[in-house]
């Protein structure tokens, strides 16, 4: 075994679930991450001190309180940036990728006719036959809202986009590429950079959803080159109810906002409203400030082991993991089987047993894993299957955990008496 | 072990050779249900004729659950007037929604008192449910149709 | 003295930063909850333990996990039901009510045209001058982008809504009235049977901000007789970055999801969605399960005191408050004089000085007020003042802390040398 | 006492009564500026010949800190050729964003030192900085004017 900076075994102690019981007495092992990440208790503790030391309405008061509060969250802001390579006023807290991806979609809604951002019938929007729900459905309604028309990037039998044929469907009608940068189904990570140069030969605009890679490697939105990108935290050690927007000041600066109200106006009558800067003008409302700090506390615990210690001990996790289960008999991959280019997320079938009973069946050994259509559910179609078991993995799992799925497996099959 | 609970041998058994699947030509009406948060998809196809369950067949792709619970409740409604399988179906969603405190009126579900311990798993209690609100659905839209027609 | 069964001074106890020490050694003297609520201690511990004992993605999960992430989150809709007195597939969680008042305006113009809900040239939408910008500006945009017409019920010197007039502003052309229950700035309880009386008459669609009343005195959603509501949870007690959207549920069941992405679905192909029931279908992504279960254990902490006893205690504290400071020279209180259909929040000038000056010499006594607009700016303009100071009470708030006040606005008049 | 380092008596005394207040007619560019946060407004109007504030006046609403911040301000840039305001300007707002750590150059700021104490507290920099920020987006539309004239 290779020896990697990040020692798995110990930083599970800092996450109190992964100490529970589970049924039948069993410890935790939790391989859910691609779902929502466990929280370090230095993350718990950053929000329960916020609400306990500092807790006020950012933006709005002169008092103490509310000046910590303001310092505390636009000190996370300040994190967020550092992560992403960002500067500070690009960074949009939302209360999640989903949101962050409905915000663009409905921000290019509201932009005037003629506008960079306005659509009309007889362009088109790219997306890929791998996104999740979130980052394929506000775009489906996009279209129809404008009469644009939805394109798609198709995928191999491999699970890989279908870059040879990338020119007949990014063309001079496309005016937004949406596409995820890793799949949360397949693991396969998406190559940027062509994809990135095809939407810029026709002036396209970039969305990049970053939800299965942001918390796992290293990002910098600079040498991505994509215009606007979107994670949650909670899938990266953070609170839920948080997220990020990034996006590239020019965009925002022309961009409109997306919901109104308080903190993001410059002045307002009775019939009209004009808008503060960006980040300020996509952030209406009392924000969610302990979120956003605790946001903060994770982003500084992942940087603290390293965004390159992290990749290297997911991709171990991974090899291995792909070792062990794409030799076991009846067991199917879905999605690459070279830790090349893809993260840690396996997706399988087990022939005779539906992904709900394997599921069950790890249940019952204290194994968390993702069942069903992952919310990507054309991506099922286009492999025809109902869905899959997926097992994702993140710093606190350790070989160890991949040999008691691979038990469970075993189990799973003696049980329903297949493999 | 809770696995034996929820998996009982009868269930694997109607999983394993699923009664009335298939679909027939035979049918008043044909609907298609879905677990959206699964993925899980059932046809059915049903006949009602002076009040009786006729005939009734179905078809689709699920976990152990619904399709034993599935191929259960077909036998349970052939040929019971609807009333009698609506009764039938009360019975059974009050025992799912029971978390783990009811056994089941075993004069009333036969084999379908199996499923009692999906009861305790609330995740897959919408497994256990999807043929029968399928069926459900079918026959509120045959009713109103023969009424209308 | 009157004894209500509420004891502010032992609450004091529940909340931690009501401990902390404050600019000059001074105790916080916290009156600016109109703005945010602080938290008790159990709501604090409720989000932590979420984290610590039952973290999961919602929604999604086969594991015992997520079976009971799912038991919590479903728990807290249940809390919250029960608190507005509505049918729990009523209850849509969002992340605040500047959320909840856009998605409704946002569904709204995804309406198919000849929907009920769809608006056109011709049609107006009715607010009122007391609004704060959450429920203004989403009005005034989507009368923009539908063509029609937004109108507003003016109000009176004293700060009340001009009902006279209200047959001639409510008419035939009306599809939506959208209105606060208790204005931020003024305090003024607005008549709701008044105005859902006249919205009913012409068949509009009725919408109440309850951002400042749901917090703070009972609330039943059927006697309100109201079709939409929203509220946030951090002005209840709850954690930051998480509100309510309420609807009537024939009304839920009509309207489109604004949202879009995982859990909101019935099926999906890469043209098209079919939706999920409500509140699934307005609930897209994961979503803030620990805020939410925050906001449950808020809720029940505020009915285990009784919200009789939260009215009767902060109309104790309005009616002391308004008796001491519209007595000060100097002082003019901006809304109602008496504690009739009012709430604990008071406004006020003081002569000669800026209320940004107010605040700061406030904040040296340790005490927490709010100055500036209060994101009700076309109000300021009505009663042609730059802005006011405003003190606003909760269930935490003593008698002294209202003398404290006195006594540091006397002290800004002394510094300031007016008065 | 903390307020007494913010609130210098010179603040005080610009604040009761401020320079080059009441809008002069002669303008090259009239600009309004507002601090969203907190409502408060500043109109300028600017006169720049021969690379010379020749002439700034304003109106407006604020606190004593955005009232005597502006009062200091047209005092410093009037007569001043655009570059040395524009260096005053820069150790203005340097002067706001050191969080106390800066006493602030006397020879240049002259009355504007009496705010060094603002930049302890970071609500009120903003009102320092609204009049400034006026006379900055006054000057260079200004400029861009006579460039293009
Ligand atoms: C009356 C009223 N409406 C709406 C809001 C907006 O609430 P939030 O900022 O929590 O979304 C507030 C508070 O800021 C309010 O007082
Ligand atoms: C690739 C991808 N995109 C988008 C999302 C949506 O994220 P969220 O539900 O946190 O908004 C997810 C996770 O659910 C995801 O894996």
């Amino acid at each position: 075994m290779k020896t990697t900076a990040l020692n798995a075994q110990v930083l599970k102690a800092d996450f109190p679930i992964l100490q529970r019981e589970m049924r039948g007495g069993k410890k935790l092992t939790y391989l859910d991450s691609g779902a929502t990440s466990q929280k370090p208790l230095s993350v718990i503790d950053a929000q329960s001190n916020f609400y306990k030391t500092k807790n006020a309405a950012v933006h709005r008061g002169a008092h103490l309180l509310a000046e910590e509060a303001d310092e505390a969250y636009e000190g996370a802001r300040k994190i967020v940036a550092d992560f992403l390579g960002a500067h500070v006023d690009e960074v949009i807290f939302t209360k999640s990728a989903t949101e962050s991806l409905n915000a663009i979609a409905y921000s290019f809604g509201n932009a005037e006719a003629g506008s960079k951002f306005a659509l009309k019938k007889g362009d088109s929007i790219v997306v890929t036959e791998m996104e999740h729900h979130a980052n394929l459905i506000p775009w489906q309604q996009l279209a129809r809202r404008t009469g644009a028309t939805l394109k798609w990037i198709p995928i191999t039998d491999e699970g890989r986009l279908d870059y040879s044929i990338l020119d007949g469907i990014i063309d001079s009608t496309t005016r937004v590429v949406a596409f995820t940068h890793q799949s949360n189904v397949l693991g396969t990570i998406n190559d940027v950079s062509k994809l990135v140069e095809a939407a810029k030969k026709v002036s396209a605009i970039t969305v990049l959803d970053a939800c299965q890679s942001a918390p796992h490697f290293a990002i910098d939105v600079k040498k991505l080159g994509v215009d606007l990108l979107a994670f949650s935290g909670h899938k990266a050690l953070g609170p839920t109810g948080i997220g990020i927007l990034w996006g590239r000041s020019e965009i925002l600066e022309e961009m409109e906002p997306f919901l109104f109200g308080g903190s993001m106006i410059e002045t307002v009558t009775m019939t009209d409203a004009t808008w503060a800067r960006a980040p300020r003008k996509f952030e209406a409302g009392v924000p969610n400030m302990a979120g956003a700090v605790g946001l903060g506390a994770a982003l500084e615990y992942l940087t603290s082991l390293g965004m390159e210690n992290v990749h290297a001990w997911e991709m171990e996790l991974t090899q291995y993991a792909l070792d062990k289960i794409s030799n076991m008999p009846g067991l199917k991959v879905i999605g690459p089987l070279d830790a090349v280019d893809r993260g840690a997320v396996i997706s399988f079938t087990v022939e005779g047993i539906h992904p709900h009973d394997v599921g069950q069946v790890l249940d019952q050994h204290g194994i968390a894993v993702r069942t069903g259509h992952h919310c990507a559910w054309p991506l099922m179609k286009k492999f025809g299957i109902a869905g899959t078991t997926r097992a994702s993995f993140y710093i606190y799992n350790t070989l160890e955990d991949i040999d008691n799925l691979v038990v469970g497996i075993k189990s799973a099959q003696e049980f329903f008496k297949v493999g | 072990m809770e696995l034996n609970s929820l998996y009982q041998e009868v269930i694997l058994d109607h999983y394993k050779r699923p009664h009335h699947k298939g679909l027939s030509e035979l049918k008043d009406i044909q609907v298609h249900h879905v677990n959206p948060s699964c993925g899980d998809e059932v046809t059915l196809n049903l006949s009602i004729s002076g009040g009786i369950v006729s005939d009734i067949s179905w078809d689709g792709v699920g976990c152990s659950i619904s399709q034993a619970s599935t191929s259960i409740m077909t036998d349970l409604v052939l040929g019971q007037t609807v009333a009698h399988a609506y009764k039938i179906l009360d019975n059974f969603s009050e025992l799912m929604a029971s978390k783990g405190t009811m056994v089941g009126d075993e004069a009333l579900l036969d084999d379908a008192v199996a499923l009692a311990g999906v009861s305790k798993f609330p995740a897959r209690v919408k497994c256990a449910l999807l043929g029968w609100m399928a069926f459900k659905d079918a026959s509120v839209q045959a009713i109103d149709g023969s009424e209308k027609a």
